[in-house]
């Protein structure tokens, strides 16, 4: 009986033994690995930084249309791939709740902003122009041709790109605008 | 092995650094008021959700004011105390250089917090999910051939990353060329055993922030003394008791033997 | 096993049936919003309350199984027979309660069977992981007896007393490959214990009837390991820890801590008990334990004294600081009241005077634990730790629970023996 | 800037505001360049600095002055250099004088200078006269000596509060850099242009940068450090009420045609060594004419000319909001900007939107200007403004280009699409201008100049959400096309093909160009014909980082301007370790870098944008004088110790004409100098940071930097809350008691100063008081920017505040 139970015993122990071994195996093969870069798999595009005018580059990593990844481009001979706080702080301008999604409208004295379409602003946006443009419209001061409306004002331009700027300017000026300014004033 | 040299002479405090660290690791921004310690400095501490943190020290250095910007984050050493404390290799000294976490293997027992002479692993407190967090040195850009992505956003270079021995170098280099401007000494050089991220400053390195005592040797030493003895004691012990207990009960059993009509001397009267 | 019971529930059990069920509450909340919902823990102060009440305080007051095991079993101390019982179910409730603790401590229980085979024997918490969970079984083994014999399961019993030495053959040995890495340590080890069971059951040397030598054997030594390796763990930061408290002979102060707090805490399990379960304490016994408490006392303070005067730590006392006043706290609490005390044979011989004498004792170990585990933790300027109202109220819901499970025990299994232990003599 | 020997930073925070560009001072440094950092507080760029040298805020001409004056008594000049390329040598008028502050012709009622007084002696031929020896009395040279004698480094201290012996180590080491083998290069920003009298300022750097022979040298130069990402670009395209694309001249009702304004803006020359570039007006405006008008523009009908509003008053920022306060503005249209933040006196900015019947504004996020009127402290009920807010999308979701400070125009690549019903300000625009004309398509006053307005950009007629306009055509016109087939100078041209280079414009029609100086960033029809995309990191010859080939650079991709100034007579350079261009004897033409037009050497002078073609130390255009002069600024704290003229005798006195909200404050009420800054964390009017949870975490909010020394006179700790008060408004915010400010020991007492960040407002996810709340509405008087950058304030701190 007792020598019986013994081999029994030592059989167990053994078989134990040789599941811990297998185990302690394992556990080393697990231990060792790195996930890949986020970066891995995706579509890689080059920008420049939206802050200040140093003009450093940067690059987009995007995968399914989102952007995974922005980061300094190494090739870029300005910045050489780095960056300041403000121009790593990109992707949060991507990616971020509470960027505009919906186009916006405040009635007056209304306390409310309300949804509004595209289709339905645009039109009511040219109307308050023309408005105004007709109102305040001068087409001479004095004997001279002035050709200009001083009703309304355009501001703004220097976080736009180039051709945006240009096609600002073309239509501010096409409609007698000489209230123009933007951010090089101040 | 890879490391990082952080020269705060040549720091500017611009935190490109801490908000690169944010944007690869994908960490969220923290709730602050105001500053949270000396000047600009913000948040007031390394957390699960900031790896790396930039120091901002007004000093006055040989009569001369200085801003002193000096960076924490993990050292990278290169005998690690939070890996050896971890019972479960959950922290991993990887032949790369970067100490790096496993969360699946973690228990979260927060010994490799108390174990770091950093002050460098976090714990999600608020999570029921929790997992400890520090700066990896960006393991898996290293591994895919890129450098951190702290010293890659650097502007000035301040934080530079390569073979450590080239760094070693490089920062003996630096204060041989300029004696007056540096400390003569390399942080993370020698301390703990040595660290994968070294630093070199023009102050004196307590006056940012860094312990200025650590043994050169490493951490891990203390305990390992402690736990070297072990199977000694194991055998002893069994060797000890089982002499003892042989000696001790034979003598009972030969009194026992002798006095065979005595009453049990433990008994107790019930109740 | 004697039974005299009044009323149920009483007073006490409704009290500390309430204190269970706020605390699994609380743990249930922990649970769901993580530690940082229901502790003041922090990144400076990583362990709180929970460790070193729950987990370093706890393991060391439940010495008393290794102590009373060891006294009695190897050391020829029979006199002692009628506290083994009682001490050892303390132990093994306390150990499954320090289990539970240490759950709701940890981040990620659900990983906690890793520290099994994570083989990271250079890792003070590893041993401490695997010296737990053997000694758990061990104590769970010694605890078995008191079933089989409320249940007369005579056979099984046998077939116990004959199986346990192979599988205490089989733990150590395991244990020490892993700690060691070596198989030829496991096989010494083995080797060693296979030479005394051999050595009994050829009845070459004295066989103990009640306990395989070898339990209690395995006992003592893995809770020498781990007592001892609950100070190891902080060897690690001696950079961080207070210089009246980091010492190279941690390990040994924190085992010789817990060897002299167990009859201290035998002491007061047993007095109240005697109330609550409504057996009588052995009070003769009692007192020859508590005269005993003295010289452990003074060993360890003799030691304590010596290491700090030894480290050149002395100024650090005599300052007026947090930490010089918890160090003499503890030291005045836990060891010189005591000395005191104990030494006045009065005391030894009244219930009242042996409870009172042996609380301080308890009080400064988990004064020395806390000194350890948290007041002489440096830390910034701004971090403080107090531990908050729900941290306590979980640590006394899973010691009320225990309180419970043992009334339960205790009452409907033989733990208290009436007479004297049937196979102790012979 | 990495070949400098010393870098002077004033006016700029360059560190904080542009880190990356600290990357080229570190190499620098490197190098062993000094760097020296001037600034009213010890910035992140001061500590970055070898010298720190503290000033009062609005007192760099005091400052500047005094280097010049260092440098021409200590002969510490690169003659050569300034005998050769600038109007060192020209003789002035007998009839100039300066007494007191003030320059011959002022006239007091109209504070406005008569600038004949200031022109040069001109000899038969109408060239300005010389003297090479730079001897005569009344030449340029001799003029300046006198003038800046004054401005000796004691009395210049006691104006601007520098140590003295730091003051003179500055001078010492900057004017080092005489030698034709050193450089220095000079750094500046708003610092400088955000003062009453901050074109001054820049004309001083010029003046000591020209002695110094610095301009034009690789390392050189004068570098304005520019805040907005496409500044450069929108001033480009004439985003401001004086200019037209290409810096031409909006017109004025003066200008009664085309011919009247061709005729008022070209300058003349008759020295014909002058290249005088800008002989070519009429080429560049019939161009735009062009590419506006298309078909509609012809030589009949004066190319259209009368189709461009003509004005006849200043319509810059201050006057524009003054005007809107005065409810004469009933539209606002708003594009990424936020002046209820940015403007000065912004509580007056922010009640004039008030008065707007319709506001239209275009942004990424819900400024503080979309919603004035829920603003803190008003009642949305008594706001009759209707606001539409429309949601632009963010410059990785649209393609186009972007023009740096160095001119740089560089191409940025979609990544993505625009998320949720945001669009690019490029389809905005494209569909207004449709909204509108068909508006306009019935009836309307005076319609042509909007019907006729040349719009077709490839995605129809009507507007239609999903199709973008093809910004590669926009694009292609401001490069310019060739409109019928044509041959100039000797090559022939098809209709519609790119014009290769402005040098080929003609003012006959033939061609169109939407912005002249882009000219040839597009000289083709195909997307790889995109200069501006180009991504070749191939140096120039001469290695010292130019890229030609990287993106593109206008005028012509010339990356350093004035880069004939960097070589003497024969073509060889000053300094010839770091060239820029060299005449190549053999091969008769230029290398390296794109010269300033490739005439040999000695047949045109380097100047070529100065009808005289030599660089103006002296300055005949400007209102307020022809040196740079020192004047307090509106608000100061002391008198002006070099003159009676408290402040520049040339600037429109808002609160004499504008009383209302336009109060100044005194010196008893508000004895401390007050400065508005940024910090690198934010930018702006903070909309673009402020709504990053990254950024808000590592600056949450305002702030007041504050001395030591003043702190504790006014019992005010760190982090305290304090109150900061102006005769225009008050705010609050943290206390950052630092000893970077220093108290400022002046002729007469030590004066304290403060400093705040401006960037935040009411909205976003951290909110602060605005500091321009505190600024007055008070411009330079040349360029009518406001000053923001020196007020007069007190402090306290909150009751039961924190």
């Amino acid at each position: 009986m007792t020598i019986s139970r013994r081999n029994f015993l030592g059989i167990t122990s053994a078989s134990a033994l040789g599941t811990a071994i297998s185990l302690f195996a394992s556990s080393k093969a697990e231990a060792a690995e790195i996930p890949a870069i986020k970066t891995l798999h995706s579509k890689e595009s080059t920008t420049i930084c939206p802050y200040c005018a140093v003009g450093c580059g940067l690059i987009v990593s995007a995968r399914d249309g989102k952007v995974v990844n922005i980061e300094g481009d190494p090739d870029h001979p300005i910045s050489e791939g780095s960056l300041c706080s403000k121009g790593m702080s990109l992707y949060q301008v991507v990616v971020n709740e509470r960027r505009l999604t919906k186009l916006l409208y405040r009635a007056p004295h209304s306390d409310k902003w309300e949804e509004k379409s595209w289709q339905w602003a645009l039109p009511e946006i040219a109307k308050r122009i023309k408005k105004t443009r007709d109102a305040t419209f001068l087409a001479k001061e004095g004997d001279s041709v002035v050709n200009r409306t001083e009703g309304i004002a355009c501001l703004g331009g220097a976080a736009l790109d180039n051709e945006e700027c240009y096609l600002y300017s073309k239509l501010a000026r096409g409609l007698g605008i000489t209230y123009l300014e933007h951010q090089a004033r101040i | 092995m890879k490391a990082m040299l952080i020269d705060a002479t040549r720091c500017v405090g611009c935190r490109s650094c801490q908000i690169a660290c944010k944007e690869w690791n994908n960490l969220p921004g923290e709730q602050t008021e105001f500053f949270a310690a000396k000047g600009y400095q913000n948040p007031r501490d390394l957390s699960a959700k900031t790896w790396t943190l930039i120091t901002y020290n007004e000093l006055k250095v040989n009569n001369r004011f200085e801003w002193v910007f000096g960076k924490r984050q993990c050292f990278h050493c290169q005998e690690p105390a939070c890996a050896t404390a971890c019972p479960v290799r959950a922290l991993e000294k990887t032949s790369a250089g970067p100490v790096v976490y496993h969360p699946n293997l973690c228990l979260g027992c927060r010994y490799c917090q108390l174990a770091c002479p950093f002050k460098i692993p976090r714990f999600e407190w608020h999570s029921p999910v929790p997992k400890i967090t520090k700066c990896t040195m960006c393991a898996d850009r290293v591994a895919a051939g890129l450098e951190p992505a702290c010293a890659k956003a650097c502007p000035t270079d301040a934080i530079i990353f390569g073979e450590r021995e080239t760094l070693a170098a490089e920062a003996e280099n630096r204060i041989h060329r300029n004696p007056r401007g540096y400390v003569h000494h390399v942080y993370g050089k020698d301390e703990v055993g040595g660290t994968c991220v070294m630093h070199l400053s023009n102050v004196p390195f307590a006056e940012l922030g860094f312990s200025p005592n650590l043994p050169r040797r490493s951490l891990v030493q203390h305990v390992q003394h402690a736990m070297q003895p072990i199977p000694f004691l194991i055998a002893g012990l069994g060797i000890a008791l089982g002499a003892i207990s042989w000696i001790v009960n034979r003598r009972i059993e030969l009194q026992e033997k002798e006095q065979q009509q005595c009453p049990q001397p433990t008994h107790d009267s019930p109740q | 096993m004697s039974t005299t019971n009044t009323r149920f529930p009483t007073i006490g059990q409704i009290v500390l049936g309430l204190l269970a069920v706020v605390g699994i509450s609380l743990i249930a909340y922990r649970f769901v919003y993580g530690i940082g919902a229901v502790a003041n823990l922090s990144d400076g102060y990583p362990w709180g309350v929970w460790i070193a009440l729950d987990v370093l305080t706890g393991i060391a007051l439940a010495s008393g199984g290794f102590v009373m095991a060891g006294t009695i079993h190897l050391f020829g101390g029979r006199k002692f027979h009628a506290l083994a019982r009682p001490a050892i179910l303390t132990a093994f409730l306390g150990y499954l309660l320090f289990i539970i603790g240490l759950l709701v401590d940890i981040g990620r229980p659900w990983n906690i069977w890793k520290a099994m085979y994570s083989w990271h024997h250079e890792s003070p918490m590893f041993e401490v992981a695997w010296c737990v969970m053997l000694y758990t079984t061990v104590l769970f083994l010694e605890f078995l007896p008191a079933v089989f014999e409320k249940f007369s399961l005579t056979r099984i019993h046998a077939y116990w007393h004959s199986l346990v030495p192979w599988l205490i053959m089989f733990m150590l040995g395991f244990f020490t490959l892993a700690m060691t890495y070596s198989w030829l340590w496991a096989g010494i080890i083995i080797c060693i214990l296979l030479l005394w069971e051999l050595a009994m059951r050829t009845k070459l040397m004295p066989r103990d009837k009640q306990m395989p030598i070898i339990l209690i054997m395995a006992g003592v030594i893995f809770s020498c390991m781990h007592q001892s390796s609950l100070g190891t763990l902080f060897l690690i930061v001696p950079h961080k820890l207070h210089i009246l408290w980091y010492t190279p002979i941690l390990p040994a102060l924190f085992l010789l801590s817990a060897i002299m707090v167990a009859p201290a805490m035998v002491i007061v399990e047993a007095i109240l008990t005697e109330k609550s379960v409504g057996h009588k304490a052995h009070t003769h016994l009692l007192s020859r334990l508590g005269q005993v408490i003295p010289y452990l006392l003074s060993l360890y303070l003799l030691l304590k004294v010596a290491d700090v005067v030894g480290r050149g730590a002395v100024p650090y006392v005599f300052m007026l600081n947090a930490q010089a006043i918890s160090w003499w706290a503890e030291i005045t609490i836990g060891c010189i009241v005591p000395i005191i005390l104990f030494l006045d044979p009065a005391i030894c011989n009244s219930h009242k005077g042996l409870l009172w004498s042996s609380v301080p004792v308890i009080v400064g170990i988990l004064w020395n634990r806390m000194n350890v585990a948290v007041v002489g933790i440096k830390v910034e300027d701004w971090e403080i730790y107090y531990p908050k109202w729900s941290e306590l109220f979980i640590t006394m819901g899973i010691i009320s629970i225990g309180l419970l499970v043992f009334q339960i025990l205790a009452k409907n299994l033989p733990i208290y023996e009436s007479e004297a232990p049937s196979g102790a003599h012979n | 800037m990495v070949h400098s020997n010393v870098a002077m930073i004033i006016g700029s925070n360059v560190v904080e505001n542009h880190p990356v560009a600290a990357k080229w001072l570190t190499r620098t440094k490197e190098k062993g360049a000094i760097i020296i950092s001037v600034d009213p507080r010890y910035t992140r760029t001061s500590s970055f600095a070898d010298i720190y040298c503290k000033m009062r805020s609005g007192t760099d001409i005091a400052f500047v002055n005094g280097m010049i004056n260092y440098a021409l008594q200590n002969n510490y000049i690169h003659r050569d250099y300034v005998v050769a390329y600038t109007n060192a040598s020209f003789i002035i008028s007998d009839k100039y004088s300066f007494q007191d502050g003030l320059f011959s012709g002022y006239d007091p009622s109209t504070r406005k200078y008569d600038r004949a007084s200031w022109a040069y002696e001109l000899d038969a031929q109408g060239n300005p006269q010389k003297d090479p020896t730079l001897q005569h009395p009344r030449c340029v040279f001799q003029i300046m000596k006198k003038h800046f004698a004054r401005y000796d480094s004691e009395t210049v201290c006691k104006i601007t509060g520098s140590p003295r012996d730091i003051y003179e180590q500055v001078c010492r080491v900057y004017t080092s850099t005489w030698a034709p083998d050193r450089v220095g290069v000079w750094l500046y920003a708003m610092g400088t242009t955000q003062h009453t009298h901050g074109t001054q300022n820049i004309r001083a750097y010029s003046i000591l940068q020209l002695l110094l022979g610095n301009v034009g040298m690789a390392g050189g130069g004068i570098n304005a450090l520019r805040g907005e990402s496409n500044v450069q670009g929108s001033t480009d395209m004439g985003l401001l009420f004086h200019l037209l694309p290409g810096y031409l001249a909006s017109p004025t009702k003066a200008d009664a045609n085309l011919a009247a304004y061709i005729k008022n803006y070209t300058p003349k020359a008759s020295d014909p060594k002058s290249a005088n570039w800008w002989g070519n007006y009429s080429k560049y405006i019939t161009s735009l004419l062009k590419a506006w008008y298309g078909e509609q523009a012809t030589r009949e009908n004066d190319f259209a000319f009368h189709y461009l509003p003509k004005r006849s008053a200043d319509y810059s920022w201050i006057s524009l909001f003054e005007t809107m306060y005065a409810g004469q503005i009933k539209g606002l249209i708003c594009f990424g900007q936020n002046p209820a933040v940015g403007g000065p006196n912004a509580n007056k900015e922010r009640l004039a939107l008030h008065r707007l019947e319709w506001m239209v504004s275009v942004d990424l996020w819900e400024t503080e200007t979309a919603s004035f009127w829920k603003r803190p402290g008003v009642n949305p009920a008594d706001i009759a403004t209707e606001v539409f807010l429309l949601p632009a999308c963010s410059s990785v979701e649209k393609e186009g280009s972007i023009s740096n400070s160095g001119r740089w125009v560089q191409w940025r690549h979609k990544a993505v699409e625009p998320i949720g019903e945001a669009k690019s300000d490029l389809w905005i625009l494209d569909a207004l201008c449709k909204s509108v004309k068909q508006e306009y398509a019935s009836d309307g006053v005076f319609p042509a100049p909007i019907l006729h307005l040349a719009w077709n950009y490839g995605n129809g007629e009507s507007v239609d959400a999903h199709r973008e306009p093809d910004v590669q055509l926009v694009a292609r016109e401001v490069n310019g096309n060739f409109t019928r087939d044509t041959s100039v100078q000797g090559k022939a041209f098809q209709k519609n093909d790119q014009v290769p280079s402005f040098a080929l414009l003609q003012d006959d029609g033939s061609s169109s160009s939407g912005c002249w100086i882009y000219c040839a960033s597009y000289p083709g029809l195909e997307a790889k014909d995109n200069q501006m995309a180009r991504r070749n990191k191939q140096d120039a010859a001469n290695n010292i980082g130019l890229y030609p080939s990287w993106a593109w650079c206008w005028p012509m991709n010339r990356r350093i301007l004035y880069n004939r100034a960097s070589v003497d007579a024969n073509g060889n350079p000053w300094d010839a370790r770091r060239w820029v261009v060299r005449w190549n004897t053999e091969a008769k033409r230029w290398e390296g870098d794109v010269p300033d037009g490739g005439w040999p050497p000695q047949e045109k002078l380097p100047f070529i944008m100065k009808p005289e073609g030599y660089a103006g130390l002296w300055a005949t255009s400007l209102v307020d004088g022809p040196l740079p002069e020192h004047y307090e600024p509106l608000e100061s704290p002391v008198s002006n110790l070099m003159s009676s003229q408290q402040v520049s005798p040339a600037i429109k006195l808002w609160h004499t004409s504008n009383k209302e909200m336009n109060l100044v404050g005194d010196f008893a009420r508000f004895p401390i100098v007050g400065t508005t800054y940024r910090v690198s964390e934010h930018w702006q009017a903070g909309a673009m940071t402020r709504n990053l949870p990254w950024l808000s975490e590592l600056v949450p909010d305002v702030f007041v930097e504050i001395g030591v020394d003043l702190a504790q006179q006014k019992g005010i700790e760190n982090g305290n809350r304090v109150i900061v008060e102006t005769a225009r408004g008050k705010m609050e915010g943290y206390a950052l008691v630092t000893r970077r400010f220093e108290p400022f020991q002046l002729h007469d007492k030590v004066v304290h100063e403060i400093g705040i960040i401006w960037h935040f407002g009411y909205n976003g996810l951290v909110q602060g008081d605005s500091a321009n709340v505190l600024t007055p509405h008070i411009g330079d008087a040349n360029t009518m920017i406001p000053e923001f950058k020196a007020f007069l304030c007190n402090v306290f701190k909150k009751e039961g505040g924190a």
